[in-house]
């Protein structure tokens, strides 16, 4: 009965966010910080009543659904306002209520500033409320509330200091990107209609099978659909600009919004439809490209750039990548593993960089800071652990997480995608160790004026409970004790697949339409798990991470000067540091096209072409008036040879 | 030679109306000798003949009855015409005393002239004989010219009257020219006899016989204004006495068109083929014309004048459509447009003063807030015209177009509604400068009772037959 | 009765011609007096075809009608004068483009 | 009856205000809104009076009107109708209350306003063709009176091109009406124009169908507007007052898409399925074009007014598919477009009154100076892009749930017009709301009051009203649209063909399910080869 609780978890955050939005200004910001950090607290009250009665599910139940009410619908068509609570959904709840709660206590501290703080507030609860139903919705209809609704939130949180206009762009292009993502993902929604006759996540994948066909034309297009949309809100090639954009909002945001939780929603919508994605190899292998490549290219930027928050976003970007090519090599596991642990080191990180900005009012270019660690000293151990974490140094959580992702993407994959993961872990490494190198130590190149300090206990709090939850994270999920590993066992109900039988419908349904199915055979060979394979490849992800560190340390520390040599005059640094020009391109390609070409549309087609018709024609019938009066001469005989003329011009018609 | 007339075809009862208005215009004219300055008696004389003659005009039953050796006729047309003529006639009347009081017209014989007018008016919509026709024609065309030049004093009018009257008179000419060629091959001048002989296939195909009918088109053309006869419309229509001016765009017009009906439609229906495009090309290029010149006018009368050739056109669509529902439609038309263009005119003459009409549309500027009540009923009015609901206009115009879809011709009628929209836009102009403009300068009006009277029944009219015009188009499609 | 000795169609041409004559007249000539002498003329060449159109083919309505005509015709004189004289008070002139008051 | 009476209440109240003095401004307003209000709340009656259950008309009265023609007053109610109705008195309440600042000729404005009503509920309730069109033309007029008499600079030519652009079309519509009522009598033996007695009974030839088809298309897309017939409706909306606006917006253009909806689909079946291809692309390049022009405005309203052919391409784009899922969809964005589009021009208004200017470039930082202000404006504008939890996207995800049935391109095509959406309202929101407060006029404006609230918030209530629970609203007209696709239905045209369905055991899933096709074998050769990867599933 515990479970009837479901849909209380994203209410309270909503509560809050109303009573946070309009009467905030009146009750003053005490209030305004206990009922948001309140609701949230519930919200995660609940979760864990949520989930003991979960447990309590007799054998054999995986999914509990609680419909609240029925959303709208036509015909056979109906949306069910309706909550799933799955292994998977379990993990994402507890993530989002668990360091949604630890964000919002930060952010009391972070925000005491600001005049508008209820808005703050009103929109971080109502983001925490939109990510719950994302994540809790049993159709895909419901699903999208929540999508649209981080968006919206993020936009206004990005935009929260509205009178900056960098801000504002920033909030706007990020929704408007993510819109695009969203198109995708609507057709996506209705093509699944096509198909199934329903948009029930339990039904969808239940019937799946049954009615695709493996590497099908449909199957691939819904896949491609829904994992364009992921690349919108996970910030993937080539919907990632907006991410780094993204971080003029506030930085509690960051970490909540663009860091633990929003933007890896496409992740776990992924694996929500991993049913849907096992169908099509095709779509599989573009995820794990655009994972990978992802990786990669926003590992390079990370590397170049010199605003603390941008580094982050771009290793968010990065890590992201890695949970796609999780996805895209089908270890979804090792992506929700990664997920998990990317949230806790992820948010520890961005609060840490807010903690750094807070205790130097304001600066975030790295240039600007060094030698902080004397002043900050709880910022700088839960930083160092973090980043530690990020590299892949054992026994961090993020190491057995992103090992995980590697090893996959080596044995279910092929070496490509290790290569590119493997390098993409290098670069991490390095461009961590450089932020934590040049924030932290070497000298201060603080502005004297500016006296650094430690933050308040509201703020080191959560650093430290952040830090402590990316240290042992990795317990979830320990590699050497195969069978043991807990978040593999706990999803395996929903990541279930039994590919014999689909390939068996899917040859059915091929003879019954006329046509022959390819052979298929060699898709069931059974594959083993290597022990040996595994231990080699951590040790020797190991090795990468702790030479990208050590790396770091050489040009950073040691010898300042060798950044400056390397890339003097490199036409390529230029093209990282400008972020490869994939926003001036966007720009050029489709902004100002776009503008212009309205513009035209406008003033040339709209005034000119069709409204010119509309008045040519009143100005031609506006002539032919002026003729016609002017044939009225006032003269008699020009009236009787009217009458003439149209006497003899009746006659020749009638003759 | 046959007796030409026999004493026993002679109905004085079915001629009644013609014969009690003939004494009522007598008396006019005497009682006018004796009468002085004052009028008012002579209105009321008139006024009371005009009531006789409606009266009287139903005397004769049963109907359709014949008299003059079938060159008179009494029948559902002519009797409805009757009432239209009557009425038309009595609001003109109405509308003269306090215009005539302002303007100075004092001649007495002008009561006598409409009461004329009227008879010639009785005469062709019931005559069934060319000769006859013709002489209807000429009694209202002679009472008209006298009328249209009433006001000896002032040049416009003076100059109407000579266009009105020469354009006229050679328009006659061709009229009965084409009168003489008809009667020459088919060797009458009644029209029943005359569609007797066109029965005959080989007599449809006799030039002179087709050239008859181009000319009497000509005649005829040019009584109801239609394209390219309808030059002297716009300065007739601009120079007359504003009464007279609403009186010819009505009762002649509506006379004309009634032996328009009798002799294209009932007459030579199966000559339809040879007269139908011409009659058609003739309509559209009325409403074309007519919309055309009417946008830029400035002048209201001369405007009205326009429009008043452009609804020539549409009427002329019921009489191409030759079936019975034209016949009723014209009718229906007609009397909806005589309450629309007396009370129109109503207005116009309620909105001058002496010595300043105020006629051009400019003058119009912001009487939706000095006179509310003058602008709504002028707006109702126009919009009746335009052939907006639910006002009468519109179920008139529904009427001819379905009699015109009846027969087959969409392509008029779409022709006639393209030109409806075109008509729109003058309409529409003067409520913009009633609604949408300032005033431009102060102008007193003196809201005269009778005139007042009859813009009241205009507008009352004009609704009630937009509304509920089910018993009137149930009298007119007896 | 001239019978046959002059064929139908000479009257007819006679009278196409008067009338060809008067429209002419009214078309060319400016004075009003002599337009309105044309449309006279345009009224009898009518008359002379209606009277011919009686006698060969032995009718007589065309007879009363031209008696009709005639009469209209003097009604059309006088009033038409009368408002020649009235307009020529007004402005001496006869010439019919003088009276250009109202237009377009 | 009583039908009857809420559609002439307003008449009758006008006609009670041209009697009242014209100096006592206060007490015109006061009994002009009760008039409205009464109107509204009986209109409630009658919906909580309706029988969702029932496709047939209901309240309805039929007594001879011109009975020499065979013409009734005939009216009545369905589903399709129901919600149009309530949302016209709904909206005239609204904008009785919204026109409370008017200054000039208070007690005509408020006469066009109640005339105004009655001819748009006359529209919806008419059940007989003539009266149909009686209604249709009438209601031009107190319009064309609102835009032109208190509109703005240009609202002479904007109220006369509105009349004459939808003169055009309802006059061919006229013809096409006079067409089915001849042509009725002549097979029939019937002469009526009774709509239902039409719809069962009319049979023409394909080709006549599609003239008549066209007739009745072209005065429905004007007033739409469908792309290319849209140009009126920017110079209107811009000109006219901010009720007349909140009208022209709200009602008036419903009444072209119930027009489709009452005549084109259930006369013409055939005609309108083979329409349907043309209709589909001039939706969308209504919905994309709309959505592009209306991003490179400067003027406020004008925006808003080219959101709405973009919008209304949805509406038309939904109701052309021809499928319970599109024309529900429709029906429902009709009521949406109605709402949000309704309260975007009373939002524009509102700081019209107080800057009297319309252009985005004088604005910019209004969230500051007017917070509440800029909640309810951010609420509509997301409103008016779909957001999911709000009205617009119900109805916009059905539309297209139901293109996608019948093409998946053009449901593709039309999405975009959702990303479109989002660039310009979004990008006039942030020109106007944020930023900083440049303009120094901008500085000392008042929020809303008490009375803008007032017209607002209910417009906010429906939004997320409909947005989460739109079920009272779609139960209403849910048996009216299965009975009518009942007769659309494209299968009853279609030459069958053979359908290979994968689930042939469940008879009910029949049309959902892919049809066997597969990505070509050397694309998925090719693939594997350039990645040496046996496909993968692990876990």
């Amino acid at each position: 009965m515990l479970l009837k609780l479901t849909c209380l978890i994203p209410l309270f955050p909503l509560i809050g966010s109303i009573i946070n939005g309009f009467f905030g200004l009146k009750i003053g910001k005490k209030a305004v910080g206990f009922i948001a950090c309140g609701s949230m607290t519930l919200s995660f009250l609940t979760s864990v009543l949520v989930y003991v009665g979960y447990l309590m599910l007799p054998e054999g139940q995986h999914v509990y659904e609680q419909v609240v009410w029925t959303w709208f619908g036509a015909s056979d068509f109906n949306v069910d306002f309706g909550f799933q609570v799955d292994p998977l959904t379990l993990v994402m709840i507890f993530v989002v209520t668990g360091i949604g709660l630890i964000i919002h206590v930060y952010a009391v501290g972070y925000m005491q500033e600001e005049f508008s703080y209820y808005r703050f507030f009103a929109y971080f609860n109502l983001f925490v409320s939109a990510m719950l139903l994302l994540v809790m919705g049993n159709n895909f209809l419901l699903m999208f509330i929540g999508w649209e609704g981080v968006g919206l939130c993020s936009y206004f949180l990005i935009g929260y200091y509205f009178e900056k206009k960098s801000a504002c762009d920033a909030g706007t292009k990020a929704f408007i990107v993510n819109r695009v993502g969203d198109f995708a993902f609507l057709l996506a929604v209705m093509y699944i209609f096509n198909i199934f006759g329903t948009i029930d996540f339990t039904e969808v994948m239940h019937a799946a099978p049954e009615k695709l066909i493996y590497a099908g034309e449909a199957v691939t297009i819904i896949t491609m659909l829904l994992f364009v949309g992921a690349t919108g809100k996970s910030a993937q090639i080539p919907l990632y600009t907006w991410l780094p954009d993204a971080m003029e909002g506030p930085t509690p945001v960051s970490a909540l919004i663009h860091a633990a939780t929003m933007v890896t929603a496409g992740v776990y919508m992924l694996v929500r439809c991993s049913v849907l994605f096992n169908l099509s190899p095709m779509t599989m292998t573009v995820v794990a490209f655009i994972g990978g490549g992802t990786a990669i290219m926003a590992a390079t930027i990370g590397m170049t750039q010199f605003d603390i928050k941008r580094v982050l976003a771009y290793s968010t970007v990065s890590q992201i990548g890695y949970m796609f090519m999780a996805c895209g090599v089908g270890a979804y596991t090792a992506a929700i593993f990664h997920l998990v642990t990317h949230a806790f080191f992820k948010a520890c990180l961005f609060l840490g960089s807010g903690s750094v900005i807070h205790g130097i009012h304001g600066e975030q270019d790295m240039r600007k800071m060094g030698g902080l660690k004397k002043h900050m000293p709880i910022t700088y151990w839960t930083f160092l652990i973090s980043a530690l974490t990020i590299a892949g140094i054992p026994p961090l959580a993020g190491f057995f997480s992103k090992d995980e992702v590697l090893y996959h993407s080596l044995m279910d994959g092929n070496i490509i995608f290790w290569g590119m993961g493997i390098s993409a872990a290098l670069l991490t490494a390095f461009y961590m160790f450089r932020l934590v190198f040049m924030t932290f130590h070497g000298e201060s190149r603080v502005d004297p004026s500016v006296h650094p300090h430690e933050s308040p206990k509201m703020m080191t709090m959560p650093l430290v409970v952040l830090a402590g939850l990316a240290t042992v994270g990795g317990m979830l999920g320990l590699p050497f004790l195969h069978g043991w590993h807990i978040l593999h066992n706990w999803l395996e109900p929903v990541l279930h697949f039994d590919l014999a039988n689909a390939l068996q419908h899917s040859e059915h349904m091929l003879h019954e339409a006329g046509r022959h199915a390819p052979s298929w055979a060699h898709l069931l060979e059974p594959k083993e798990h290597n022990g040996w394979i595994e231990f080699a490849l951590m040790v020797f992800s190991t090795v990468v991470a702790i030479t990208g560190v050590v790396g770091a340390y050489i040009f950073y520390i040691k010898r300042p000067d060798l950044p400056e040599k390397f890339t003097q005059g490199q036409w390529g640094l230029d093209m990282v540091q400008n972020k490869y020009y994939v926003d001036e391109l966007y720009d050029d390609v489709f902004v100002k096209p776009t503008v212009e070409g309205s513009n035209l549309l406008w003033k040339e087609c709209d005034a000119k072409a069709i409204d010119g018709a509309v008045n040519g024609a009143a100005k031609t019938i506006g002539w032919f008036s002026r003729q016609a009066q002017t044939l009225q001469s006032g003269f008699v005989r020009n009236y009787a040879l009217f009458i003439v003329v149209g006497f003899i011009s009746l006659l020749l018609a009638m003759f | 030679m046959e007796p030409i007339l026999a004493p026993e075809s002679i109905d004085l009862i079915a001629l009644a109306p013609v014969i009690v208005l003939s004494f009522f215009a007598m008396m006019v004219l005497v009682v006018d000798l004796f009468g002085g300055r004052n009028k008012t008696l002579l209105v009321f004389i008139s006024l009371v003949g005009l009531l006789m003659t409606a009266i009287s005009a139903f005397a004769k039953n049963p109907i359709p009855a014949y008299s003059f050796n079938d060159s008179y006729i009494v029948d559902h047309l002519s009797l409805f015409f009757i009432c239209i003529f009557t009425i038309s006639s009595a609001l003109a009347i109405l509308l003269s005393v306090e215009y005539n009081e302002r303007e100075g017209i004092r001649a007495g014989e002008y009561y006598a002239l409409i009461l004329f007018c009227t008879i010639g008016m009785i005469l062709l919509a019931s005559s069934t004989d060319m000769i006859m026709i013709f002489l209807g024609i000429e009694i209202v065309s002679i009472s008209l010219y006298v009328l249209t030049g009433i006001r000896r004093d002032n040049h416009r009018s003076n100059e109407a009257a000579l266009k009105y009257f020469l354009l006229g008179a050679f328009a006659t000419g061709f009229l009965l020219y084409g009168m003489t060629m008809v009667y020459g091959s088919t060797g009458s001048t009644n029209l029943f006899k005359i569609a007797e002989v066109v029965q005959n296939p080989s007599a449809q195909s006799n030039p002179l016989l087709l050239m008859g009918l181009v000319l009497l088109i000509i005649g005829f053309g040019f009584k109801v204004a239609s394209v390219p006869f309808h030059m002297w419309a716009p300065d007739v229509y601009q120079g007359a006495p504003t009464p007279i001016t609403a009186f010819m765009a009505v009762g002649p017009k509506a006379a004309a068109f009634a032996a328009f009906f009798r002799v294209f439609a009932e007459t030579f229906p199966e000559m339809a083929p040879s007269w139908e495009i011409l009659l058609s090309t003739i309509a559209v290029l009325s409403m074309f014309f007519g919309n055309l010149g009417a946008i830029m006018q400035t002048n209201i009368k001369r405007m009205l004048a326009f429009s008043s050739i452009s609804h020539a056109g549409y009427i002329l669509i019921a009489v191409i459509a030759k079936n019975s529902l034209g016949g009723s439609s014209l009718l229906f038309y007609m009397l909806a447009y005589a309450f629309t263009i007396f009370g129109l005119f109503g207005i116009i003459i309620i909105l001058g003063r002496k010595g300043e009409e105020n006629l051009e549309i400019e003058n119009y500027s912001g009487l939706a807030y000095r006179h509310p009540i003058l602008a709504l009923s002028m707006t109702v009015f126009l919009l009746s015209l335009g052939g907006l609901p639910p006002f009468a206009g519109f179920i008139a115009k529904f009427y001819i177009f379905s009699a015109a879809i009846q027969q087959g011709l969409i392509t008029l009628v779409i022709f006639a509604v393209l030109n409806s929209v075109i008509s729109f836009y003058y309409y529409l102009k003067v409520v913009v400068f009633m609604y949408m403009k300032e005033p431009e300068a102060e102008f007193q009006i003196s809201l005269t009772p009778l005139t007042l009277f009859v813009v009241f029944i205009g507008v009352f009219v004009t609704i009630n037959m937009g509304i509920f015009p089910g018993s009137i188009i149930a009298l007119a499609s007896h | 009765m001239l019978e046959n000795s002059v064929p139908l169609s000479h009257y007819l041409m006679l009278s196409a011609t008067l009338f060809v004559i008067g429209v002419a007249g009214v078309l060319i000539r400016r004075n009003v007096i002599v337009v309105f002498m044309s449309i006279e003329i345009m009224l009898n060449a009518v008359n002379i075809s209606l009277i011919a159109f009686d006698n060969y083919m032995n009718l007589s309505n065309g007879q009363i009608f031209s008696f009709m005509v005639m009469c209209v015709a003097a009604a059309e004189v006088s009033v038409g004068l009368a408002i020649i004289i009235a307009l020529h008070r007004n402005k001496p002139s006869v010439n019919l483009d003088d009276f250009n008051l109202l237009k377009w | 009856m009583f039908l009857t009476l809420i559609t002439f209440l307003p008449l009758i109240g006008a006609l009670f205000l041209v009697f009242m003095p014209k100096e006592s401004v206060a007490a015109i307003k006061q009994t002009a809104l009760a008039v409205a209000v009464a109107d509204f709340l009986l209109s409630i009656f009658l919906w909580t009076n309706f029988d969702n259950t029932s496709h047939k008309m209901q309240f309805e009265l039929n007594v001879p009107w011109i009975e020499a023609w065979g013409i009734n007053f005939h009216v009545g109610l369905d589903g399709i109708s129901l919600l149009l109705y309530v949302m016209t008195t709904f909206l005239t309440m609204i904008c009785v209350i919204a026109s409370w600042d008017v200054k000039i000729h208070v007690r005509e404005y408020m006469i066009a306003m109640l005339t105004l009503s009655t001819g748009m509920l006359g529209v919806f309730i008419a059940l007989d063709l003539f009266m149909f069109y009686v209604f249709w033309e009438f209601q031009l007029i107190p319009m064309y009176i609102i835009i032109g008499v208190w509109g703005g600079p240009r609202r002479v030519y904007a109220s006369i091109k509105f009349f004459l652009f939808t003169a055009v079309g309802s006059l061919l519509m006229l013809v096409a009406i006079l067409w089915i009522y001849l042509h009725i009598q002549e097979t029939t033996g019937v002469a009526t124009a009774d709509i239902l007695y039409i719809t069962e009974h009319l049979s023409a030839p394909l080709g006549t169908q599609k003239w008549l088809w066209m007739a009745f298309f072209l005065a429905f897309a004007i007033k739409v507007p469908m792309f290319p017939f849209h140009t009126w409706l920017p110079d209107a909306h811009v000109e006219a007052p901010t009720a007349g606006s909140v009208i022209l917006a709200g009602v008036l253009l419903k009444m072209g898409t119930y027009g489709f909806l009452r005549f084109n689909l259930p006369f013409f079946p055939q005609a309108s399925y083979e329409f349907v291809p043309m209709i589909a692309w001039l939706s969308i390049i209504g919905i994309i074009y709309g959505a592009l022009v209306s991003m490179v405005q400067v003027d406020l309203k004008k925006l808003v007014a080219y959101s709405s052919v973009s919008h209304l391409g949805f509406v038309m784009l939904g109701i052309f598919a021809l499928n319970p899922y599109g024309i529900q969809g429709a029906l429902i964005q009709n009521i949406n477009h109605g709402i949000s589009t309704g309260a975007l021009f009373l939002l524009v208004g509102i700081i019209y009154d107080r800057r009297h200017t319309r252009l985005i470039s004088e604005f910019g930082g209004l969230a500051k100076i007017m917070p509440k202000y800029a909640i309810c404006f951010m609420i509509v504008a997301l409103s008016s892009i779909g957001l999911p939890g709000m009205n617009g996207f119900v109805g916009e995800f059905l539309i297209l749930l139901g293109v996608f049935q019948v093409n998946g391109l053009w449901a593709a095509c039309a999405t975009s017009g959702v990303i479109l959406a989002a660039c310009y309202i979004l990008w006039m929101f942030q020109r106007v709301m944020f930023l900083e407060v440049k303009n120094p006029k901008n500085m000392n404006l008042k929020d809303m009051n008490v009375r803008e609230m007032f017209t607002v918030v209910p417009l906010i209530i429906l939004i997320f009203w409909i947005g989460l629970y739109p079920k009272p609203f779609m139960d209403t007209f849910d048996a009216s649209v299965t009975h009518l696709v009942s007769k659309v239905n494209p299968d009853n045209f279609r030459p069958k063909q053979e359908h290979h369905d994968n689930d042939h055991n469940d008879k009910q899933n029949e049309k959902h399910g892919e049809h066997a096709r597969l990505i070509t074998p050397t694309e998925m050769a090719s693939l594997n080869h350039t990645l040496q990867m046996p496909a993968l599933i692990k876990e």
